[in-house]
């Protein structure tokens, strides 16, 4: 999950994602960088929306205690 | 390739003088098999990429040649063999990779190919009236007989399955039943921009399964800063929800008449009492109860 | 009412559910006592899980948001 | 819970919550009362209007809860 | 509630839940403290599991589903 | 939990939520401050609506008894 | 958000995390640290399990019941 971590800390901080963007991250981490991996990821955003898919996970986090029974 | 003997016509030294040209001046090149793909749909393939790819049929060995002089696209060797086709491209791997792949058509099995897939025909009519057809597929295996002045395939039958070869018989029926069980096209075997290797695992995005690890990526980083009580604009508001739903849930749990919890507080002693009621018989329950 | 309740005060201090530890709760809150309604209680509680009746109770109610789904 | 049971069987023999009525109850139960509870209590419901707190329970006890929509 | 979430304080920081660390507590946020509450909290508190009484929901009051048919 | 619990005594008891109120309520707990924590705390709060987050808890705690098993 | 991703990289590469580590990642990110952010975070997770922090569900807070009609 290291490559995808590193997008959402530039979505995060408002930068554009790129490829550097995205290896210069990792390799800070000392994270040894698959270029393939991160070329992939970049070109996956093309289509993917960040924005959304973080949405998803706020609705999955917060409501729907409904089909949740008491301990 | 030491097989090589004696000079190298000229003609070929020009086309492998053309394989390193696109190397040199493309984005993105690589290695495609082409196996089984007719004649015309090549021609419709190189006039539909004309302007996006460049499209290089040349034996192997010229391949390898070109691959050879220059250091950085040797590890492209290992996808060579069979028949193949060097292409070059100024769209990145991942946009090439898709174009390359929208070349692919539903195409028939070839008499004596080996099939990559099972293939099942269904039992149901044909659009056949009755004629040398019949013949031809009960030639090729299928259950065909005439019902109500048709041919109809009276059972379901796997004609042939992977890894086996296709007759001509049953090629020819399937032919005549127009089933196409293979995309044929342009089929990648590896690409590479700037020197990095991709394949085509690499390079079949699945845009839901990226999009669900960032939903499951920002899903965990929210859990980790809530379950650690890290508190910043996106967990303030839960934190303190949590915290007071903690505290509400003790006071209620442990009877604490607080004021924020009495309603529930005995809201909680009477859905007691009324479980308990109602697993007693009538005579143990009092006038309130019973009506 | 006053009869489960009285049930559940001594059950909930952890005493033994009787007719005379009834009686002597109603009584105490000037509640006039029924002896028969006392023997058919204590009676039918004898076959009755208190604990699991009660529990069961909070579930109906408490549906309990904190199961919320991990993604 | 006793003390708040204790509180129920004064309201529900429609009797006035008092400290000394729900000392005299848990008493009769054998309780060791602890009086700072006990005033607790008594304060805390003073202005609760007890009969609407078991209404809204009875309804979230009612199950039929079918009908609730899942988030 | 002032009271419980100085309670719950002494409790996530790994200490005993005490009169005098709930007074301590309070005063230090100044809240004019009423010992008899104090009292009454850590009594009740004496035997229960606050891990398992945060973590079980509390009860539904409030939202009756419209549709749920009161029992 | 202690520092957001912290924060909710000086809401409760009406005061402002600030770095020496949470310190000094901390301390009274014998809590080791950490001030980082502190200043991010009062920080992420200032545009928070505790009130507002409140009642959304009651509300997802309350809600859709949907799947809890009717007792 | 960028601090908390930060952590789970250095985490999901089997890295400490520590200050250091974190600051490096967001000056990688181009982004400005704030130390003392950096900090509060790290102190967070000092005595959190971390795999288990992240996968258990943080809370239901908010919506859900939209549809349920508060009492």
């Amino acid at each position: 999950m290291e490559y995808v971590y590193a997008a959402l800390i530039l979505h995060s901080a408002g930068k554009e994602i790129t490829e550097d963007g995205i290896k210069a991250i990792l390799e800070a981490a000392g994270v040894e960088v698959n270029e393939a991996r991160v070329k992939a990821l970049v070109s996956a955003l093309e289509d993917v929306n960040i924005e959304e898919a973080i949405e998803k996970a706020s609705f999955a986090v917060a409501p729907a205690p409904a089909a949740a029974p008491a301990a | 390739m030491a097989a090589v003997r004696g000079a190298v016509p000229q003609w070929k030294l020009k086309d492998v003088e053309e394989l390193k040209e696109l190397m040199k001046n493309y984005q993105t090149i690589g290695i495609v098999s082409f196996r089984g793909v007719p004649a015309g749909q090549m021609q419709k393939i190189r006039r539909e990429l004309r302007d996006k790819v460049k499209i290089k049929v040349v034996k192997n060995t010229l391949i390898e040649k070109a691959i050879e002089e220059a250091e950085e696209f040797e590890s492209l060797k290992e996808f060579l063999g069979d028949q193949v086709a060097f292409v070059a491209s100024d769209m990145n791997p991942f946009k090439l990779f898709k174009e390359l792949e929208k070349t692919k058509e539903p195409s028939p099995l070839k008499p004596n190919q080996v099939s990559p897939v099972d293939v099942v025909v269904e039992k149901g009519p044909t659009s056949f009236p009755p004629g040398p057809v019949l013949g031809d597929l009960q030639m090729g295996g299928l259950p065909a007989a005439i019902e109500k002045g048709k041919i109809v395939i009276k059972d379901t039958v796997t004609v042939v399955r992977a890894g086996e070869v296709v007759k001509p018989e049953v090629a020819k029926a399937l032919s005549l039943l127009e089933i196409k069980p293979v995309k044929l096209g342009l089929d990648t075997r590896v690409l590479m921009e700037k020197g990095i290797v991709f394949t085509p695992e690499d390079l079949a995005i699945d845009v839901e399964a990226v999009s669900g690890q960032f939903t499951e990526a920002y899903t965990k980083a929210l859990n980790l800063a809530v379950n650690s009580a890290y508190v910043i604009p996106e967990t303030a508001e839960i934190l303190i929800a949590k915290a007071f739903m903690n505290a509400k849930n003790l006071a209620v749990n442990a009877g604490l008449p607080v004021k924020e919890a009495i309603p529930e507080i005995l809201g909680k002693a009477y859905s007691e009492m009324m479980a308990i009621a109602s697993l007693l018989p009538e005579e143990a329950l009092d006038e309130d109860l019973l009506a």
